[in-house]
């Protein structure tokens, strides 16, 4: 099927002034930070790493258990668990540094100045290429989720990031709203150079037998295939109502989720939960999108991206 | 770490209900150390997300074994696999138990393996390793449970074997055997513990090792996402140095020095 | 492990008055008018029957493709074709009232007016039990779904209803808003007997051979064990913010989901998609749920609904 | 329409990549008309919601046979069924071909078949049950898609194959030998048309009937949901005198009068 003759597609893209190889980014909490995959997934082979989400102090997370699998998916409720903005820097960014991948952090915080700070504190560290802003984490019982289900409290968090970084910057919007477009038209008005969505969806799992939530946390977020086709129509409401780049998030498993994603308008994708099983999926997904684009006698990103065809 | 496609080569009845699963390996069967583990990804179920960890039993000249239980959807779908299948293997996983260099001035403390059902796993290879032999204790249940006693007594290690309803054995917990032995000890004898199987287990080899001054190495058995420490699902509180933190059993173990686990 | 001497346990609930044998109904669109799995799953044996949506006037719906399997789940964009509430009666009620199972009319308008007028017409029509006020099918453009996300529309619509009708009502929320115990308090506060949720999700597959959506609507509703975790979530959420009884609808495949419903606080179960795997699912989930009542020693559905234990 | 747990009895290659699937069955078996189809509940893939609906191909004395080629997720586990492998099986579903009541007093009018692909499914049922023989025109992509040819045969029934490819039979579409034939009809010849195929073939099938002033009877294909009437996702537009109604595939059809389909 393969035109050898024609040059190979060209899968980059820009997001927000950052320039990737690739569409294909590996999702926050799910790659740890790097390390852990290298060894199967040459880093440099990405089009960006979104490390787990950093707070200001250090942070210990929820009691266990903190994850579960359900039919399709995943929920999770690890609690942000991580060594804070400055035992990030210190124990991970030499390594990622010395890795040819752009390392986008996601950030998150309990309040709004907290937020800032931490985006204050990465901005210029070298290595560090962008900040997802995590307005929408459901684990966390204070702060997170509520910035991203309320209009203001969204826009006024990114225009604080925005206030203290010279970095591209990416809020991660919350799946469980009404109206998407006003939110990515919301934090795109405060400043953001790209919006991302979706992060995992509050959820819940009971052991029927003893009666109790299965996680301590009580409830956690469900990722995975099972929420592709939610993501997929966010997006697409998303990337209708903004003039800013789009990453699409949700079940990607495969090329063919990730395409969904650019045909319904994302500018990229990220991987989470599929990690997990495969991996190398992210090398995967990123063959298989220049195979398609070869099949379909696409040159650049710009044929794919938003190529939707409704009616 | 390496992820390799492997193939099935044998699938056996391992007793009870447990089986051997042998799989060809490229590179992780020589890799892989005692006490380490490696994830399966399995094709079915097709709604399941997750890899599959198990324990190395046993490996080398490109096979690797392992000895698994079908409790869940994930084992039950194992008790499909033939011959010539193939699976996803991702390997060695996880820090394993410390082994003395055989080429020490010391010889190394007398090992004492204590383990509950699927927890022989690890330590058969441990066995077949180690520069001394010594002693396993073995528990389960019923006799249905009590696995490869006769390959460890092949390498010339002493077995004692307990069930709880006195099916095979000593009738009690695999403590019950383990105490008669250690009461039998001499005072200041020196040797190191290392256990595989329930919290329950592990936690009574810790406390005898505690009382008794001795080390004790244990692999602790949690469900994991990821299984290469990236998710920090699988975490366990530890001390350090007074200080509580937590180790993430995938990666920073699954064995862990006893003495520094917090039980809960 | 039954106890042979234990008296059999009592399934029996009662919803805004009405009394029905089992928790264990069949959801609006999944099961027709009940004459279609009539011979395979004897209706009498069920808690009660929800039909398919109900107009004013006759609805041809949306055009095909009107369905889709994905991993885990379905998405629908049938756009509740029907006969209309006089057809409906007519052509329908004659045969479910020969039937010894409580009938729930699944009413939906694209006006307020509409819901009132189809409520009038169907109060005092003998074998109807029960009212489902649909406020949240996605897969209609005009009305439906937007008084399901908002607030003020939602009690609106409820208040309308039960200005014209005696019989019990119960709404049937939207999934995708951020606070579901305001929406379950203001169609509470609005005179409802009880409430149902969740309704299929807002979602989206596009072939990325043909770059067009696989519907013709575009998009759809998700639904299946795919959904099911967010809606024990919402469920939960719901029953902890309201007096009346909560029925818990989403991706019930098993007795499983069903109990996980009822002890998260739901009175009752709906079972949708699943019927179309298993037309005797209903039965097995009714059968399943006696059995563990049996186990856990219960005598009643007192001592399963909300047994949640939340330490 | 009955539901029954049914076991694998026979699963062979047809031809091409088509199998044949033969089930036991206690009563479907006995209840189907030629036209009806039944639904397959599968275990696998385990996310897989819906169940599969197949055209009878054969069926009698607790025995029905599908014939089936392997195209998505559903079909291709299906190759895994082994003989004595259960499934869920769910019919006799929809209305089939009309049929001709054997002691009628007036014979039936010849009938022609005109089938595509596994098409020659539910009219291999239906050419086993006519009171008269008639004949068969079948068309494929290449020489693996002719299917049960001998069979036909077999039952006295005059077969004409046309191929894409020309691999097997005429060179053409199936409505090649068919204009042929048909050509050579005399003018006032009354047969009936039963066709199963492509749409693209009954929409020929339909214009050649409705040229002729003769009858033709179509079997669709439509995704379905529930397969009993209940979800509306498999309505098809039908002509109602003059108004244009949804007509549901699985309920009140798959067979329909061609003339009272909307073709679009
Ligand atoms: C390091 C390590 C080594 C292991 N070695 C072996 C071995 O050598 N042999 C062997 O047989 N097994 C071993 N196991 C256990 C093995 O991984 C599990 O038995 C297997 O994953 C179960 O998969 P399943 O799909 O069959 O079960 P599942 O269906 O996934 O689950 C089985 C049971 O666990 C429960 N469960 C699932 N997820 C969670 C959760 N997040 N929190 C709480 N409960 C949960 C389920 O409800 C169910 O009761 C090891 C585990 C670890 C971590
Ligand atoms: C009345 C009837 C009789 C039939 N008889 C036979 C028979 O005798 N023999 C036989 O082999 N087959 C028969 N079929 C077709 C058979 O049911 C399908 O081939 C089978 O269901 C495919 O299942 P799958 O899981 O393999 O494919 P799937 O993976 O479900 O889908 C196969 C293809 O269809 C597409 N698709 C799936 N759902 C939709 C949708 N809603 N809209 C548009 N495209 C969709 C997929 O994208 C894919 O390309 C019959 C169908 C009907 C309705
Ligand atoms: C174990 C786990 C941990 C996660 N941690 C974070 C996090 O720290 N910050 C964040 O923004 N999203 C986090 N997420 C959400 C993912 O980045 C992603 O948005 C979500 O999983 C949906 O994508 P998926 O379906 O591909 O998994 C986490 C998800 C999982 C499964
Ligand atoms: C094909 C189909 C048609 C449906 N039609 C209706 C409808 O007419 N009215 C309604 O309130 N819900 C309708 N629903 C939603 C279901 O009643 C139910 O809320 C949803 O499917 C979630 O339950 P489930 O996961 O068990 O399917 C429909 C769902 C499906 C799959
Ligand atoms: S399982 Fe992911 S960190 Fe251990
Ligand atoms: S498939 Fe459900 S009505 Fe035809």
């Amino acid at each position: 099927m393969t035109k050898t003759a024609a040059p190979p597609p060209d899968l980059a893209v820009t997001i927000g002034g950052l320039r990737l190889r690739n569409p294909v980014m590996v999702a926050s909490g799910t790659f740890g930070y790097g390390v852990e995959y290298a060894d199967v997934m040459p880093l440099a082979e990405l089009g960006a790493i979104v490390v787990k989400g950093i707070s200001l102090a250090p942070c210990a997370g929820n009691a266990t258990p903190r994850l579960v699998e359900v039919p399709g998916g995943l929920v999770n409720a690890i609690g942000l668990q991580n060594p804070g903005v400055e035992g990030f820097i210190a124990q991970y960014m030499p390594f990622l540094r010395r890795r040819a991948v752009p390392v986008v952090v996601n950030i998150w915080g309990r309040r709004i100045e907290e937020y800032a700070e931490v985006a204050a504190r990465l901005d210029g560290v070298p290595g560090v290429h962008a900040l997802e802003v995590n307005i929408s984490c459901p684990n966390i019982k204070d702060g997170g989720h509520v910035f991203g289900t309320r209009l203001d409290a969204a826009a006024a968090v990114v225009a604080a990031v925005r206030a203290n970084t010279r970095l591209p910057i990416m809020p991660k919007l919350a799946p469980n709203v009404s109206d998407i477009a006003a939110f990515a038209q919301a934090v795109e008005a405060a400043g953001a150079d790209a919006v991302a969505l979706i992060n995992s969806y509050p959820a819940m799992v009971i052991d029927v037998e003893t009666r109790r939530p299965v996680l301590a946390n009580v409830s956690g977020g469900l990722s995975g295939p099972a929420i592709h086709p939610i993501a997929v129509k966010l997006v697409y409401e998303a990337a209708r109502a903004v003039q800013i780049p789009v990453i699409g998030i949700g079940g990607v498993s495969g090329p063919r989720e990730a395409l969904e994603f650019l045909i319904a308008g994302a500018s990229a994708v990220q991987i989470g939960s599929a990690n997990f099983g495969d991996p190398a999926v992210a090398g995967r997904v990123i063959e298989g999108i220049a195979d398609y684009m070869r099949r379909h006698a696409m040159s650049s990103m710009r044929d794919l991206i938003g190529s939707l065809n409704v009616l | 770490m390496q992820l390799e496609t492997s193939t099935v080569m044998e699938h056996e009845l391992a007793g009870g209900d447990y089986r051997l699963l042998t799989l060809a390996s490229q590179r992780i069967a020589d890799a892989v150390l005692p006490g380490q583990f490696v994830s399966l990804g399995l094709a079915a179920p097709a709604d399941a997300i997750l890899r599959r960890p198990f324990s190395v039993c046993d490996a080398g000249a490109g096979r690797l074994t392992i000895l698994y239980k079908p409790v869940g959807r994930g084992t039950r779908a194992m008790l499909a696999l033939r011959a010539g299948d193939s699976l996803s293997l991702l390997g060695p996983l996880g820090h394993g138990f410390p082994m003395p260099p055989s080429d020490a001035a010391q010889p190394p403390l007398l090992p004492v393996l204590v383990a509950g059902g699927y927890g022989v796993a690890p330590l058969y290879l441990l066995a077949r390793r180690y520069p001394r032999r010594g002693l396993l204790f073995v528990g389960g249940a019923t006799g249905r449970d009590i696995l490869m006693t006769s390959a460890f007594a092949a390498l010339g290690w002493e077995v004692h074997v307990a069930t709880e309803d006195g099916s095979l054995g000593e009738h009690g917990r695999v403590t019950t055997p383990l105490d008669t032995w250690l009461a039998a000890c001499e005072v200041d004898a020196k040797h190191d513990f290392f256990a595989c199987g329930p919290t329950g287990l592990l936690h009574a080899v810790a406390q005898r090792a505690a009382a008794g001054g001795q080390r004790a190495w244990v692999s602790l058995d949690r469900h994991m996402g990821c299984g290469v420490g990236a998710c920090l699902a699988c975490v366990q509180r530890l001390n350090n140095d007074g200080e509580k933190v937590w180790g993430r059993v995938c990666k920073d173990g699954p064995v862990f020095d006893a003495a520094r686990i917090v039980w809960e």
